[in-house]
């Protein structure tokens, strides 16, 4: 069967994350990070990371406004949320088309320009669609008060099946309300399939046909190929990946800011993608993991928690050594985050997973019998090296 | 590396190491070396190990076919970035050009006038042509180039891009001029020009070959590039074919048929 | 001229004809699919991609048209179009090198390498902008004797070419451009023994004359 | 008739600052082909470089009472001012007009910062992809204004403007309108004057001198400039030094109409970058001419009367100008072919 | 399709009209209080209790942030008995001992919630799922607020609210979790007509810039009608986006519009910048209509004024509580809190204090951390001497009622932080109104186990 006809490298890559993923909740746990909001937050921008790459890591188009498909998702999930039903699979499906839809619109428009002109005017669309959820579109996205839930959404289908529940409900699937592990797991689900999806793009002949348009678009043209509707395809899937993240955050938490929409939120997964290595599989999951953790653990360090940390220095050396890393945690977390991002894109270029493969080249120079062969076919793919 | 005929004075080591040093070489001695040079563009290899030298005052020829790698050779002997030099020297009066940066090698005393001649865009001639003598090493004062050329003294407050193909070659080749030059690279100056110009790029050319001035010339034209030589250069897929006189090509039909397709 | 066939630059004047169809006003992809290919004169290759993955695209283009979301088969499961390109890429002699990067190749191999990329379209025209610049004479000698097969099967060519070697030896008809001219046009022994191709083309011949006596 | 002057006069005003922080972001990718993402953070250094100054000449010595308790419950302090102390009436005329003097501070320092960043961090970007230049700047910005935010605080720190340019002036008596018709705040016409100025410097510094010529040859060609012996990288790094004044000075006299804040610099950046490509990547002229024209768009589009007729659009039209202009210019009102395109 | 509470469900004995409403579907089951004791979310189990404390430590409200922050440190010091104890002393209810909360030590977990309503669920749901917080305080915008006390809600932990002032978070967005120490907009307006129409007259011209969200919208509607009262125009409402910096192009139409007040429904930094901004464009010293050109802002916070300086004095807003207030709750807190940290409380860290005794004190009544009981304990509370006076936590949309603080801006301060003086004090009785006016449903006090 085609659908999950992989070479068996493939198989082995998908295997190793899934197994990684299932057991996020043991491994992360002397990491502090094993709590269900933040474990759906790191399923959740894998997600909308892996779709970025499927963008901007195989056709080098560079979107500075993906967070609007982000956006859009989670309204439009709310929405279904709010009139249709709780339970969490049409809000997916509608968010993905929305998403998907929306993407058709910007993508058919600002692909008419290649380079930063394209960029900005991603960006210049989504700022326009965060301007105007924070105002005019206030009816429907509740401005800066972000959109919830409220006891008199009329939620048809519900009420139609069941007699309405007192106080809030949470999302459901087929009447299975999840809570904190469960979601996450819903998540991952999803994030598997997402993955997987991206694995068959990757090293399918269309995925080849992306990377050729990033290595010389007129060249492709001069073969034979329109480029423009590839380019729009890889836009509309990476958007709909988009939307799927936007439902997702608003399923596991049934509410939709229009900040999510910023330019920042879509800078943020620039450097997710950059951080963990553009153009592979795993490199922005990664970056997408290491940026959620930075953002969620290191913010909540205090003076406390560093001074219990290096208690077991002596006294005097104590307070300098906890005054100077204080800069770097808490509200200074973003000071770390940016010290990062420059000694990785000044050391590895490529990012974590250049990283990576450049110990494991050094790992593979000292047992020379055992380097596996590159793959004949495809040396520029490298999926989970 | 099939047809290599070195003369016995290329083959020889140009430069001892105390030679390298002195500033002032005798005029018998090579004035200019390259070295085995080898550069890249990018991953792609393109000059695979050129050696040569020319005596001072002396006019080379550098021929082979389309894509032999002249261009590259005349860029990596001026030092810019692309191709980038991974291996080989490049010594001019005893000087390392091959440790310069391509203003180094400027001020060094090497000049290229580009194949695509390079005027830049939103300058006037005479701008163009004092931006040649901002660095130190003045060669002609404006006066003098004005006399020579005196279609670019009509044209001075023009912008050095609008003038037309034979104007901008002779715009390139006084800028070159400007300065105080000791190595003059000239690539492909005939190229795209209607004949009556190239006489005229011609007689200049005749005109510095009397002053002196040490010329690497790369033109597709190899017979009026080989009538202006005293020697020459053949280029094969970026390797050396064969080194000798100027007329020893000429003389030789089979050289030509071979390298030249003439 | 080149660059007016394949829809490059438009003219301001006249129309390209091929096979009854008029090419300009077209796409260069839908100018492509009908069957007209440009082999370039600095190589046009896609760098990152390697030698195999080069070839392959266009034959994907040859196949699927001009836009096919294909992602369901894995490319490794297309063994017809690795197998054709495997072959052509014998044909060109670089099969030993089908999984490095096309970008580390040198210049007469990735020239070696577009002609391969156009051949295994099959074009029913193929345009060639001097396919052997930047080769070795023996690398020139190996790819006439390519062209020379492939004109056997009986695709019409034009080529480019400043090397008269190449171009005697291979074409059926000549044309020679000046200054955006036709000169002379005909069989290729009457424009050999034209004056004005002598003057204008061959690097004044008769000058060469001069000088060697 | 004069609301729209008054929202013409806006337009400008804040059209000089678009135009002041796009002409240094250009400048900088024209002539070292960098996207320097960090641009907005030297605006933001420059601010602070104001507010160091204030601090600085208005330091004061504080004695602690504990004798005395104040309303607080905390011990008393006993302020003296040091600038008064030591330089009497000037002091006093220094801290006044404190803003204005901190262009004389700005000037070296943002030179320095400039030039270092370049020597640091930047010059090892040139020939890299432009999305690492981002990458990297953005990192560089993101430290600089956690720096910024370590020293000084999250908060803005509002800088006073000295008292004589307080206010606001009748501009409508200057043109023979009725008294109060059309008034402006004097700072503003100030920051307008100063903006234009800084703009014609720059271009006249670029036309006239030779250096400038040297410049101008190097971001048209930079390659043959060095042929010609001119060693273009230093008068580069020169000039992204400039830029960073450029951007400093910017910043400096921003500071008493919105207090300097250590984000201030990337509210900013996204809206420079759009008018940068609106302009055309690389053209001076063509930044300075979009810088004021999305600056009076924005003023107008604020009116109630459009507002009205147009909801939220005040919120998008430079976004929205941004797209329609890309779309039907593909290079900016002025950029050159082939600019930034791959 | 039917809502499973994952653990139990469990309702406690219906006590107001309102949650008639509610009372749908499901029997109540009623155990003895023992029963439940490990039944719902972060029940405390060790020796301490842990309180989640979610502030604005970056963004625009960074100041009240920093602010809260010192309030909540003094908080948990008091309550686990260090210093001088602060307000415990005067509050009138004496359960608090100095020995934590119900016996268990007070530890504090802190989270930046960035004044984005995203990032503050992040951070409230980091503190409820890793840290086992029991309770949730901060907050200094209503977004924030209402979105926090959503989430709370569907987890089933109490959210003490501090700095939100929209009409909406006791009102349409009321929540059962949710409680309000702080007064709202409409009591603003009720408190602010009053003084504005004795100080500036009958015949008066407003013009409003209002901050595009939740609360702008709340404020201006009520200030409108609280000045539309005294005979006022109002002409129409211009909406500015929130952290806008510069606001000139929305002051250039006001000097020509006919309008002879200036009514900023703007807070924080926004309000800081629009204020200064409309000074300087001699909007204090114009005349428009035969009258002097005033301007008004609703709600000034001791913070914001600060940051105003001059551009402050002698205007018009209203106050929650001040420093300066000479009731010995008042200077209990202000000397405690000026001792410590060197200078005196904002109202915004006033109210976080006394939310955090509040809730303390609702246990210790309650006798268990059990949330419905908790919020029994709360609901129709009334208490006095934590600065404001009696107070009456009200049953029906959890909001305080309290005297409100009519202020203006100090002409000649005489330190650095005496900035605002109180002109007039609105009674509670005056600021009072009908919950139902705002609509809104509490919703259910089912404790959630997670």
């Amino acid at each position: 069967m085609d659908l999950f006809n992989l070479p068996r490298r493939d198989w082995i890559t998908f295997g190793l994350f899934a197994l990684v993923v299932v057991t996020m909740p043991i491994w992360l746990t002397p990491l502090g990070a094993s709590y269900p909001g933040l474990l759906q937050k790191f399923a959740i921008f894998a997600i909308f990371a892996i779709g970025f790459n499927i963008l901007f890591g195989l056709t080098g188009y560079l979107s500075f406004g993906h967070a609007a498909f982000l956006g859009v998702g989670s309204y439009t999930a709310v929405w279904s949320f709010k009139l249709l039903t709780m339970d969490a699979l049409p809000a997916i499906m509608f968010a993905v088309i929305v998403s998907g839809l929306f993407a058709l619109v910007i993508g058919y428009l600002s692909l008419r320009r290649t380079g930063i002109y394209f960029s900005i005017l991603t960006l210049a669309f989504a700022q326009m669609c965060y301007n105007l959820a924070y105002s005019v579109l206030t009816p429907i996205t509740n401005g800066e008060t972000s959109l919830q839930l409220t006891l008199q959404d009329p939620r048809v289908i519900d009420s139609a099946l069941a007699a309405r529940p007192e106080g809030l409900p949470s999302a459901s699937i087929f009447g299975h309300v999840f809570d904190g592990f469960e979601g996450f797991y819903f998540c991952a689900a999803l994030l598997l399939i997402a993955f997987f999806i991206a694995l068959k793009i990757f090293s399918s002949p269309f995925g080849m046909m992306l990377r050729a348009i990033k290595s010389n678009q007129t060249r492709m043209n001069y073969t034979g190929f329109d480029t423009k509707p590839y380019a729009l395809t890889a836009f509309v899937i990476s958007g709909m990946y988009a939307g799927l993240a936007g439902a997702l955050l608003a399923v596991t938490d049934p509410l939709a800011g229009a900040e999510r929409m910023q330019w920042t939120a879509s800078g943020e997964v620039v450097l997710m993608t950059i951080l963990g290595g553009v153009g592979t599989l795993i490199g922005p999951v990664i970056g997408a993991w290491l940026i959620k953790y930075f953002e969620n653990i290191f913010s909540a360090f205090n003076e406390q928690v560093l001074t219990r940390f290096f208690s077991f220095l002596p006294p005097e050396i104590t307070e300098p050594v906890v005054t100077i890393s204080s800069k770097f945690v808490g509200e200074g977390w973003h000071l770390t985050l940016g010290l990062i991002f420059v000694l990785v894109v000044v050391f590895l270029p490529g990012g974590i997973m250049e990283g990576v493969r450049r110990i494991g080249a050094l790992f593979r120079r000292t047992t020379p019998p055992s380097a596996p062969a590159a793959r004949p076919a495809a040396p520029t793919i490298q999926p989970a090296e | 590396m099939s047809a290599v005929t070195m003369d016995a004075k290329s083959v020889s080591a140009p430069f001892s190491a105390a030679a390298s040093i002195e500033r002032t070489v005798p005029l018998e001695a090579p004035f200019f070396a390259v070295k085995d040079v080898h550069a890249y563009y990018g991953e792609s290899y393109i000059v695979q190990g050129v050696s040569f030298d020319i005596r001072h005052g002396e006019i080379l020829a550098l021929l082979g076919r389309n894509g032999a790698g002249k261009t590259s050779t005349l860029r990596a002997i001026a030092r810019l970035d692309n191709p980038s030099l991974h291996k080989g020297e490049i010594w001019l009066d005893g000087q390392p050009l091959h440790k310069m940066k391509s203003f180094e090698a400027a001020r060094a005393g090497v000049q290229l006038v580009p194949e695509d001649r390079r005027i830049i865009q939103g300058l006037t001639v005479e701008e163009n042509l004092t931006l040649a003598q901002v660095a130190p090493g003045r060669g002609w004062e404006l006066d003098r180039i004005y006399a020579h050329f005196p279609r670019l003294a009509e044209r001075r407050r023009q912008e050095g891009v609008t003038l037309s193909g034979g104007e901008q070659q002779m715009l390139s080749i006084a800028r070159a001029l400007a300065r105080d030059l000791k190595l003059l690279l000239l690539d492909e100056p005939y190229e795209g020009l209607a004949p009556v110009i190239v006489q005229e790029i011609e007689k200049i050319l005749t005109e510095i070959k009397t002053l002196g001035i040490t010329t690497i010339i790369v033109e597709q034209n190899a017979v009026a590039a080989l009538q202006l030589a005293d020697r020459a250069v053949i280029l094969d897929t970026g390797e050396v074919a064969f080194t000798g006189t100027a007329q020893d090509v000429l003389d030789n039909p089979d050289l030509r048929q071979e390298y030249l397709a003439i | 001229m080149l660059n007016v066939i394949i829809g490059r630059l438009a003219p301001s004047r006249g129309a390209v004809v091929f096979d009854g169809k008029v090419l300009t006003g077209k796409k260069p992809h839908q100018i492509n699919q009908m069957g007209v290919v440009r082999v370039f004169q600095t190589p046009e290759i896609f760098p990152e991609l390697s030698v195999l993955q080069n070839v392959m695209a266009p034959a994907f283009a040859k196949r699927d048209g001009a836009f096919r979301i294909n992602i369901w088969r894995s490319l490794e499961s297309e063994r017809g179009i690795e197998e054709e390109a495997n072959h052509i890429l014998q044909d060109v002699g670089l099969y030993e090198r089908r999984s490095h990067h096309a970008g580390a190749l040198s210049r007469g191999d990735k020239r070696r390498m577009e002609l391969a990329m156009c051949l295994i379209q099959h074009p029913r025209l193929l345009l060639l902008d001097e396919p052997t610049a930047g080769m070795s004479r023996h690398d020139t000698n190996t790819t006439i004797e390519l062209l020379k097969k492939i004109k056997a099967r009986g695709m019409t060519k034009v080529i480019i070419e400043h090397d008269m070697h190449v171009v005697f030896s291979l074409a059926d008809k000549i044309s020679v451009l000046a200054g955006g001219r036709i000169i002379a046009e005909g069989l290729p022994r009457r424009v050999r023994r034209s004056e004005k191709v002598q003057e204008a083309y061959l690097g004044g011949a008769h000058r060469l004359e001069e000088a060697t006596h | 008739m004069d609301a729209i002057l008054a929202q013409l006069l806006n337009g400008l005003d804040k059209g000089g600052a678009y135009a002041l922080i796009a002409l240094g972001l250009t400048l900088v990718f024209g002539t070292l082909g960098v996207v320097n993402f960090a641009h907005g953070a030297l605006f933001m250094l420059g601010a602070f470089c104001a507010v160091t100054f204030r601090q600085l000449i208005t330091l004061e010595t504080v004695t602690v009472d504990p004798t005395q308790l104040s309303a607080w419950g905390a011990p008393l302090e006993i302020r003296t001012p040091l600038a008064q102390t030591w330089f009497g009436d000037f002091g006093a005329v220094l801290v006044e007009y404190s803003v204005p003097f901190s262009i004389l501070f700005a000037i070296p320092v943002m030179l320095v910062i400039g030039i270092a960043m370049e020597r640091g961090i930047i010059k090892h970007f040139y020939k890299r992809p432009h999305a690492e230049q981002i990458l990297v700047t953005f990192g560089l910005a993101i430290v600089l204004q956690e720096i910024v935010k370590a020293v000084f605080g999250p908060n803005p720190i509002s800088q006073p403007m000295p008292t004589a340019l307080r206010g606001a002036a009748d501009i409508g008596v200057w043109i023979g309108l009725a008294p109060g018709a059309v008034s402006y705040p004097l700072w503003r016409l100030v920051y307008f004057l100063f903006s234009a100025g800084i703009i014609a410097a720059v271009f006249a510094f670029l036309r006239f001198t030779t250096f400038g010529m040297v410049v101008r040859a190097g971001m048209a060609d930079r390659e043959t400039v060095g042929l010609l012996g001119i060693n273009i990288g230093r008068r580069f790094t020169i000039m992204f030094g400039l830029a960073a004044v450029v951007a400093g000075l910017a910043g400096v006299m921003y500071t008493p109409l919105v207090p300097p804040n250590y984000h201030m610099g990337m509210d900013f950046l996204v809206l420079s970058f759009v008018v940068v490509v609106v302009g055309g990547m690389g053209s001076l002229p063509g930044a300075v001419a979009a810088g004021f024209l999305l600056g009076i768009l924005q003023s107008f589009a604020s009116m109630n009367e459009i507002k009205q007729l147009i909801p939220g659009i005040d919120q998008i039209i430079i976004y929205l100008t941004a797209v329609v202009i890309l779309l039907v210019r593909p290079r900016g009102l002025l950029g050159r072919r082939g600019m930034m395109e791959s | 399709m039917t809502l499973i509470t994952k653990g139990l469900s469990r309702r406690s004995v219906i006590k107001t009209g309102l949650a008639g409403i509610i009372a749908t579907g499901v029997a109540p089951t009623i155990f003895t209080r023992g029963a439940y004791a490990q039944e719902f979310c972060n029940a405390p189990t060790g020796d301490t209790v842990t309180i989640g404390f979610n502030m604005p430590l970056t963004g625009a409200y960074a100041d009240e942030g920093a602010d809260e922050d010192r309030a909540y440190q003094l908080a948990v010091e008091h309550l686990n008995g260090g210093g001088d104890g602060g307000m415990i002393p005067t509050f009138s209810s004496k359960t608090l001992k100095g020995n934590g909360i119900l016996g268990k030590k007070v530890v504090g977990v802190t989270g930046d919630d960035q004044t984005k309503a995203d990032a503050a669920r992040d951070s409230a749901r980091r503190m409820i799922e890793r840290d086992g917080a029991v309770m949730i305080t901060g907050g200094s915008s209503s977004s924030v607020a209402i979105a926090v006390q959503g989430l709370c809600q569907e987890k089933g932990i109490i959210f003490m609210a501090a700095l939100t002032h929209s009409n909406d978070t006791t009102g349409k967005d009321k929540r059962r979790y949710g409680f309000r120490h702080f007064f709202n907009a409409y009591q603003s307006g009720i408190a602010l007509g009053p003084v504005l129409g004795e100080a500036y007259g009958k015949d008066r011209v407003a013009y409003h810039l209002t901050a595009d969200y939740t609360w702008g919208w709340t404020q201006e509607e009520s200030i409108k009608n609280a000045t539309e009262a005294l005979g006022w125009k109002t002409l129409a409402p211009v909406r500015t986006p929130v952290g806008a910096g510069d606001f000139s192009q929305y002051l250039t139409p006001v000097l020509n519009s006919g309008a002879d007040v200036l009514i900023l429904n703007h807070y924080g930094f926004d309000m800081v910048n629009s204020l200064t901004q409309a000074v300087q464009f001699g909007m204090r010293d114009k005349q428009a209509n035969g009258k002097n050109f005033e301007i008004v802002v609703p709600l000034v916070s001791d913070l914001m004024a600060k940051g105003a300086g001059s551009a402050m004095q002698g205007i018009y807003g209203t106050s929650n509580w001040d420093w300066q207030l000479t009731d010995e709750a008042s200077k209990a807190f202000t000397k405690s809190f000026g001792a410590k940290f060197g200078q005196p409380p904002s109202q915004a860290a006033h109210t976080s204090y006394v939310q955090t005794l509040l809730y303390a004190d609702a246990c210790e009544r309650a006798g268990t951390f059990y949330p419905p009981e908790v919020i029994k304990a709360l609901e129709g509370y009334e208490f006095d001497g934590l600065g404001n006076g009696p107070t009456l936590y009200r049953a029906e949309d959890h909001q305080c009622f309290k005297d409100v603080l009519v202020v203006q801006g100090k002409e000649k301060p005489a330190n650095p932080f005496d900035l605002l003086q109180t002109v007039a004090t609105a009674s509670r009785e005056s600021v009072t109104y009908d919950p139902a006016i705002f609509g809104g449903e509490l919703g259910p006090d089912t404790a959630v186990a997670c």
